[in-house]
């Protein structure tokens, strides 16, 4: 209030202020916490030293191309189940979003159930649940299978209640005063509401999932993660970056079909 | 621009010495452990000593080898890798067995079938590798020395395979791989039923079960403790017997000649086959102590100073 | 000025003779619709064919099943810190935090400048592609091996720990930096250009006000991706952490009731995180619902 | 007919919308309601299908008290009133016709609603109201490019659909150009003739709500204070209506 | 002086938004374009500070062809005229007097602009203008807390910040209700006989531009079809400006 009566000085003076501190704190925390680790900041001095040492060592040889088979197989099942595990997880956390998100879910409690849950299981790290799956299911596609699948469940299940808490409260209430029931207004308005956006976040995750095929391999014994972890393993860094090679040609073609399949979709 | 960590390239010249821990096989070290070891090498030499323990097998093969760490403790055949990329990492130190000598400075990788099945592994009434093809397989992690390396070396060469990678994928020369990520879990595998056939060590295991007969060859048999922890607890009172038995040389500690000069590395060896490291419970800690040492005292357990030539054997069951 | 609307009644279409003819299948008639259920066919079907062919030979699912249960059990129910002491469990915990904390620091700093380079509506199209193609090569490499390339070229510790986590960091935030500067109005950019205002004050006076709530929401997530980062690969870098702790639980130790302990630890961490993060985002919803 | 008596609003936070709203509306007419931003006309309609919850108070229609429904009764009895919104409010994503189709889901059971298995009678229907809102060459093209008016004109189409016999109308010609307005205003106005709806609509100009509204309601920081004919209102009482001071808004 | 002599714009996909337009505007005068949706108001008022580039013709403003000028000049022209939206274009999450400052950004070197380091004598100017559009109480507040009235006016602040020579409106009064219409009308009239600016306005409302603008010009398919003083339009002739077709609106 006493704002209002200054020629506006104060008003400035308090906003640099404010954002002094801010950066201040920012630093003091960065200090502290490259103390902690012993981190040393001139350490960015030497970011080339690395990309020539990637270079050097992963440029896939002549040598290495006798592997490429291997690594085209290992490549389509870890697509395959990536694929798989993306569109299972996808139908159990619509369902868990649709509970949980604050606009079509039944209560606030439920929806912090959700919420937990999902980050729960997002948050178990990955070493977590290497060992609680591989302990019961063992070495095989279907742990791989699971793991993604339970890691997809977090993700996707938290996007998708974002997603389906961004569509206008008012849409859904124009259908609800029409009389129609929860189950009709879900399938009639949320879910072409947010149909795009739910695409792009599976289409996403499938891609994120392909990046994540180290875990796969390690998991399954199987699969495009685990041919580079023998590879990289045993110190035959052509073909293990020839397999890096294939993965990024992967990614890169599923985030382009993704593109594509967006913008065909996008309403503008 | 904060911190202090080090960006030295290493270098003779250097005074701080690198140490690269590699958590594997053998070494269950604690901090205190390797707080010892870093004691023990400044008073030796004088220097600043950083230990660092990486969990990725080619981070710490990657690090001897290039010099950025000077000294460092992995498995054999995490040291063998290392020599290979750079002749200038060369083993100093062992840790020897009973007889505080290299005598018996041994532990052993076995390839173990359940007892009950043992028999149809025997060819002209002795154990062989041959009816192993096709069964279902279980390793540790494909960079165990004990629980893949030894194994699949020995394998390759009696089915005379071009390389271990038809050993380590399914579907291949087995008709199911699987990694157990430890000895205990290979073993497990096995006894559980999951597996056929298992690779696995016997330093892991000694607090699970005991071998009923000479465990250095084929025939072993393993029986484990009616009592045992997890992950033994569903298969207690199990037995299996050693189909194959192979004597792996003890782990190294190694050294990468090019950043570190004789002279230290000769000061290091002195220093740690003193008496006092000997008798340092933090370095060789009694089976039953409190506070975990880097390695189990047993009878005259102690450091012992070898060169290159001692891991021959595995360097030719590797075939490198 | 408006007629009475009897005059205007006129404008009303008559009543129709002739009802257009019912197109029953209008539900799949144009591309974007094709598009959408080829998508979803494409993606059932694959998992229809591939869920089979996973589905493991001789392992017993209800078993496998009530065994990890078990294990759950165990390590939810009965968590025991038994192997360390509480307190190093703790200094790990900070460690990790710190580690990602700094990855995080600096990666939005660094991806804030080349967002800038990969906006739509700041940046020419072929520059666009360059950054983004760039950004998604990155992406594409895994995270061990980032660390593992400035383990080497760097030495273990640390500074290796950082600056590989860094670039996926850089690279993530990128991408959503300039998806989030996408999506400013472009009416907004355009009434202040349509005065003359140059670039960087253009920046600071638009687009950092603007988009600070989003960049903040999506710097809070990717702070948490990097603090599962920082505990799966930290370790692998010697920088420890609790990752290497969990490491030796799990691997070495065998011990359900030490991992489950860590885990608490984690949640501990990560669950007020998502919370502060989900606060700041219905904060920013209901800012810009205006 | 729709009786409001003594209808009272206080939202969270303490401030009063509505204070003591009694009036009455017939059906075949077009009650306007007027007054400044915040005044709670928005509140006010969205009492009526207990779209928020009010304090207290009677919303009597067809003899019915709304705010004393079950659950189910209330769903029943919003089946037979439209909503018209300031922004339309359609499934963007979805044709003309599928929106229209939605004003149809409360008659039907819910898989087939779930499914959008309409029958040909439906769709029969949703395309001669479609027509009749002159958007016969958009039946199948996508709410999206539809421009401001042709969108208002779907929402009445998907109200009508219900077969109301109330329509209320959230200052459903705001975003409008003139063209648009007259247009949605004629049909609005045809409808209460014609089906004899009982039209309750919130305005903000004057001069619309005099040419097409019969009964004319002047609301003012949540009172009526006006409520008469509305081509007997004069200025001063119109400007009486709006007087207030400028209010900081947060909607 | 602005003088615009035989202007084209085709957009891309070939559409013809404005066919061969000639007028004259002049200061101290409110000219208002009225016309259908679609008409190419926009298209006209954007062509005009070169928001969009053009196929053909000229626009003369104080004698200089804006349309060939180079970057510089164009910055330096553009900083002259001021431009109100109908959806306000603020920054929202910015208070109104740092909204209001960023009028003076073009005259500020890089650094200041960039750290928002405004004189003593820029902030009182802004308070005074914020004063002259009566929103003094709400200078410290933030934009998204005001109502649209408001944002407008905040919006005329800025603009009049530029010291500009011309006013650029489109559809400044759109979304307003009538007490905020009148409001930011009477504001610009008061510049225009006040200040000698010219002000170009975008409208909708014919009653709106008859009682305001001294100069009315009617567009219609791209095509000027009235123009002329606005008092002296006709029922008929107005009627003729807003004839044509309902169309697909894609904007
Ligand atoms: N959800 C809410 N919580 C608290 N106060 C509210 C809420 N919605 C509206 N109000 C307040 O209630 C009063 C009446 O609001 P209402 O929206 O009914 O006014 P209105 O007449 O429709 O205004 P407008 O013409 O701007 O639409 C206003 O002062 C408003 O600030
Ligand atoms: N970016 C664009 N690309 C292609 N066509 C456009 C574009 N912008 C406008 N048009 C078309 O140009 C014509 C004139 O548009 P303009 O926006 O100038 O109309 P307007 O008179 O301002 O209409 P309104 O009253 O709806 O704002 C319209 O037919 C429109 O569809
Ligand atoms: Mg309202
Ligand atoms: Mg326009």
């Amino acid at each position: 209030m006493e704002l209002r009566q200054t020629n506006g000085n104060a008003f400035f003076l308090k906003k640099r202020l404010k954002l002094t501190l801010l950066i201040g704190l920012i630093g003091v925390l960065y200090v502290g916490a490259s103390l902690v680790l012993d981190f040393n900041s001139a350490a960015f001095l030497y970011l080339d030293r690395g990309i020539i040492w990637l270079a050097k060592n992963f440029i896939p040889n002549s040598q290495s191309m006798a592997y490429w088979q291997e690594i085209l197989g290992a490549l389509i099942r870890t697509l395959l189940v990536s694929v798989a595990a993306t569109s299972v997880a996808a139908v159990i956390s619509l369902g868990l979003a649709l509970m949980g998100a604050k606009s079509t879910g039944p209560s606030q409690v439920v929806s912090w159930v959700i919420r937990g849950f999902a980050s729960f299981m997002r948050n178990i790290p990955i070493v977590g649940w290497a060992m609680l799956l591989l302990f019961s299911f063992k070495q095989n596609d279907f742990t791989g299978f699971l793991a993604l699948l339970f890691l997809s469940v977090g993700f996707l299940t938290r996007a998708f209640m974002e997603t389906i808490e961004d569509v206008d409260i008012e849409k859904i209430q124009a259908l609800q005063v029409t009389g129609a029931n929860y189950f009709q207004v879900v399938s009639q308005a949320v879910l072409p509401e947010i149909c795009t956006p739910l695409i792009s976040w599976v289409l996403y995750m499938i891609e994120n999932n392909l990046r994540d095929a180290t875990l796969v391999g390690l998991l399954t014994g199987t699969g495009i993660g685990f041919v580079f972890d023998l590879y990289f393993k045993s110190l035959r860094y052509g073909p293990a970056g020839l397999v890096v090679l294939a993965i990024i040609i992967l990614v890169i073609a599923v985030e382009l079909s993704s593109n594509f399949v967006e913008r065909r979709i996008a309403h503008d | 621009a904060c911190g202090k960590g080090s960006l030295a390239s290493g270098g003779k010249s250097s005074d701080t010495l690198n140490v690269v821990f590699l958590p594997s096989d053998s070494a269950k070290e604690e901090t205190a452990a390797r707080k010892a070891l870093t004691t023990e090498i400044h008073k030796a030499t004088g220097k600043k000593v950083n230990v660092q323990t990486t969990t990725d097998y080619n981070v710490a093969i990657q690090s001897i080898a290039s010099g950025k760490a000077q000294i460092a403790l992995m498995g054999p055949d995490g040291y063998i890798q290392a020599h290979k990329q750079s002749h200038n990492v060369q083993p100093i130190l062992t840790y020897s067995g009973k007889s505080g000598t290299l005598k018996d400075a041994y532990y052993h990788s076995y390839i173990m079938v359940p007892k009950a099945q043992a028999a149809k592994y025997k060819v002209n009434g002795k154990y062989s590798l041959k009816n192993i093809k096709g069964k279902r397989m279980s390793f540790v992690s494909n960079t165990s020395t004990s629980g893949f390396s030894i194994p699949a070396g020995a394998i390759k060469k009696a089915f005379n395979l071009k390389s271990t990678d038809d050993l380590a994928q399914s579907g291949k020369f087995f008709s199911k791989v699987m990694y157990g990520q430890s000895h205990q879990g290979s073993a497990v595998n096995l006894l559980k039923g999951d597996a056929d056939v298992a690779a696995f060590d016997d330093m892991d295991l000694t607090q699970y079960g005991k071998f009923q007969n000479d465990s250095t060859k084929a025939g072993a048999i393993f029986k484990i403790n009616q009592n045992a922890p997890a992950p033994f607890n569903s298969v207690r009172g199990k037995s299996s017997v050693a189909i194959a038995a192979y004597a792996v040389q003890n782990e190294p500690l190694v050294v990468n000649k090019s950043k570190i000069s004789d002279k230290d590395t000769n000061k290091i060896i002195k220093q740690l086959t003193s008496k006092s490291v000997t008798n340092n419970h933090l370095f060789f800690a009694p089976e039953n102590a409190k506070v975990r040492g880097l390695f189990t005292k047993d009878g005259n357990t102690k450091f012992v100073a070898i060169s290159d030539k001692w891991y021959q054997p595995t360097h030719k069951i590797l075939g490198e | 000025m408006i007629s009475k609307p009897e005059k205007q009644l006129e404008m009303m279409p008559v009543a129709p003779k002739v009802i257009p003819k019912l197109n029953f299948s209008f539900r799949l008639k144009d591309r974007r619709r094709r598009t959408i259920y080829g998508v979803l066919l494409l993606l059932l079907l694959t998992t229809a064919l591939t869920i089979p062919t996973i589905i493991p030979k001789g392992v017993n699912l209800a078993a496998a099943t009530k065994g990890l249960l078990d294990n759950l059990r165990i390590m939810l129910l009965h968590p025991a810190a038994s192997n360390t002491s509480m307190t190093s469990l703790l200094g790990a915990l900070v460690q990790s935090i710190s580690l990602a904390f700094l990855t995080t620091l600096i990666g939005a700093l660094v991806a804030f400048f080349i967002a800038l380079m990969a906006a739509r509506n700041l940046a020419p199209r072929w520059l666009i592609v360059a950054v983004q193609s760039c950004m998604a090569l990155i992406r594409a490499i895994p995270t061990i091996l980032w660390v593992l390339i400035y383990s080497v070229a760097l030495g273990l510790g640390a500074n290796a720990a950082v600056i590989g986590l860094t670039f996926h960091s850089v690279a993530y935030l990128v991408k959503v930096y300039a998806d989030s500067i996408d999506e400013l109005p472009k009416e907004s950019l355009a009434a202040l250009r349509a005065i003359g205002v140059g670039f960087w004050p253009l920046v600071t006076q638009v687009i950092v006000p603007s988009v600070m709530p989003s960049f903040l929401s999506w710097t809070f997530i990717r702070f948490e991706i990097n603090f599962a980062n920082a505990v799966a690969v930290g370790a692998a870098a010697g920088a420890g952490g609790i990752g290497y702790q969990l490491f030796m639980a799990s691997g070495f130790y065998f011990d359900f009731h030490e991992v489950g302990m860590i885990v608490y630890l984690i949640l501990a961490f990560t669950i007020p995180l998502e919370i502060i993060s989900y606060q700041l985002r219905t904060r920013y919803i209901k800012r810009s619902a205006h | 007919m729709l009786e409001v008596k003594n209808l009272s609003k206080t939202y969270e936070g303490g401030k009063k919308s509505l204070r003591d709203v009694s009036f009455t509306a017939k059906a075949g007419e077009v009650t306007a309601i007027i007054g400044p931003s915040g005044a709670g006309k928005t509140t006010l309609l969205r009492s009526i299908n207990q779209l928020i919850t009010d304090d207290s108070g009677q919303i009597l229609f067809d003899g019915q008290n709304i705010r004393e429904l079950s659950r189910r009764q209330l769903k029943q009895t919003r089946s037979k009133i439209g909503m018209i919104f300031q922004n339309y409010n359609l499934i963007e994503p979805l044709t003309t016709i599928e929106n229209v189709l939605h004003g149809s889901l409360a008659r039907k059971s819910t898989i087939a609603g779930v499914l959008s298995l309409y029958s040909k009678q439906e769709k029969q229907e949703a395309l001669q109201l479609i027509d009749e809102v002159g958007l016969k060459e958009f039946a199948f093209n996508y709410c999206s490019d539809l421009s401001g008016g042709q969108k208002q004109r779907v929402g009445i189409a998907r109200s009508l659909m219900q077969h109301p016999k109330m329509m209320l109308c959230d200052e459903p010609i705001a975003s409008l150009d003139p063209r648009s307005t007259t247009m949605v205003m004629t049909i609005l106005r045809r409808l209460a003739d014609e089906k004899q709806l009982m039209i309750l609509i919130n305005l903000h100009q004057v001069d619309i709500a005099k040419t097409y509204a019969d009964h004319l309601i002047g609301l003012n920081n949540g009172r009526i204070v006006f409520d008469g004919q509305a081509a007997e209102a004069t200025d001063r009482q119109i400007e009486a209506i709006y007087s207030g001071v400028d209010s900081l808004v947060t909607e």
